[in-house]
């Protein structure tokens, strides 16, 4: 089964995916699955275990299934301040 | 109204003051952070922050209402920039009023700790040399 | 330019803030203490605050200078109110910068503890009943 | 051996010896002695270990001797801030 999302890219993963954002079906089982498959696409440097998961603007949990219809985000380290 | 924004342009600090202001307060903490000339033995030209905007007024709120319930303080807020910002320019402002100081003071620090620790916010650093990249502490 | 004083009439933060700012800053925590309109259960009309002149200014900037040796530091002032003030008044600024906010926070801490420990200044309370009284606290 | 000195007063203290400064001579040994005969004069309520003294503009020890021409200042408990 594939559903329908929408992946954000923020900071060092936009500049290395070359763009905001994107929409795509995905048949990843979890959202660790798909930044796995996103990080060999690209070559993004950062692992799983130094980001942070989003769903429709609010954190979530890795072992999450894509939802149809939402819009995920990465997080990487974040540095304000 | 909102107790954490994100602000695009500069912002006016005194007004901010002004709103946790009454009566009752006995003691203000705040606390301010400014962009430095150089980060970590660089020399710093400027910078950017870049914000995931709604997760980051999310987050924002949920930490200056967390603090509100921990300390015995009155009113807290919190305003970080985004956008371009050149070195000297305020980047992010936390103001606290309470009854007395020991609360006034620590959630300005719990605050501004977990902003900064918490909240989708990435610096993208300018440098001398010429070269520039994003902050992503360990 | 000392980096305590006394004001006998209101004044100005923006203006002591400004002197703090130079490109080395990074942090920047400050606290005020206002008159409130109470003070151990009573309800507080307004005060006056008394000094011992010649040794308040002294003490004070030897205050700073400890807080200047201790910390991390790149400068730091405090002004002290001294005459009637009524409620809502400022009567106590305190301004740090620093490289880092550990050291901001530290340094503002210790001028503002200290000052109320040590400095010759008294609190004179006018309450709604009528009555008034020196503060002179154990 | 007398001699002259200034003390001043200063919140409760001012208020209870019903003036800010006094200049007298005084045979005091030390500047504790020199207190306690001017709480048994005004009625002053704080006890020496409650209050600091000060000579000439800074903190000085209750064991020392009053000096001619000096400004003495009993200094009660501060509650700046």
């Amino acid at each position: 089964m594939t559903v329908r999302v929408t992946v954000l890219y923020f900071a060092s993963l936009r500049d290395t995916a070359g763009m905001a954002s994107e929409s795509f079906d995905t048949a990843a089982p979890d959202l660790r699955v798909l930044y796995l498959e996103l990080r060999a696409r690209y070559g993004f440097e950062l692992p799983v275990d130094r980001l942070r998961v989003a769903v429709d603007g609010a954190f979530a949990r890795w072992d999450d299934a894509p939802r149809d219809g939402s819009e995920i985000a990465f997080i990487p380290p974040v540095s304000g301040g | 109204m909102p107790r954490f924004q994100l602000a695009d342009t500069p912002f006016d600090t005194a007004s901010l003051r002004a709103q946790l202001l009454d009566a009752r307060v006995g003691g203000y903490a705040s606390f301010e952070g400014w962009v430095r000339d150089h980060n970590d033995g660089r020399v710093v030209h400027g910078l950017r922050y870049e914000s995931y905007t709604a997760l980051a007024e999310a987050e924002g709120e949920k930490i200056v209402d967390e603090a509100l319930a921990k300390f015995d303080v009155l009113d807290a807020l919190c305003v970080h920039r985004v956008g371009d910002l050149a070195i000297g320019e305020l980047a992010v402002w936390v103001g606290v009023s309470a009854a007395h100081r020991d609360a006034a003071f620590a959630a300005c620090r719990y605050i501004i700790d977990e902003v900064k620790s918490r909240v989708p916010i990435w610096k993208h650093e300018r440098y001398a040399e010429g070269d520039a990249g994003w902050l992503h502490p360990e």
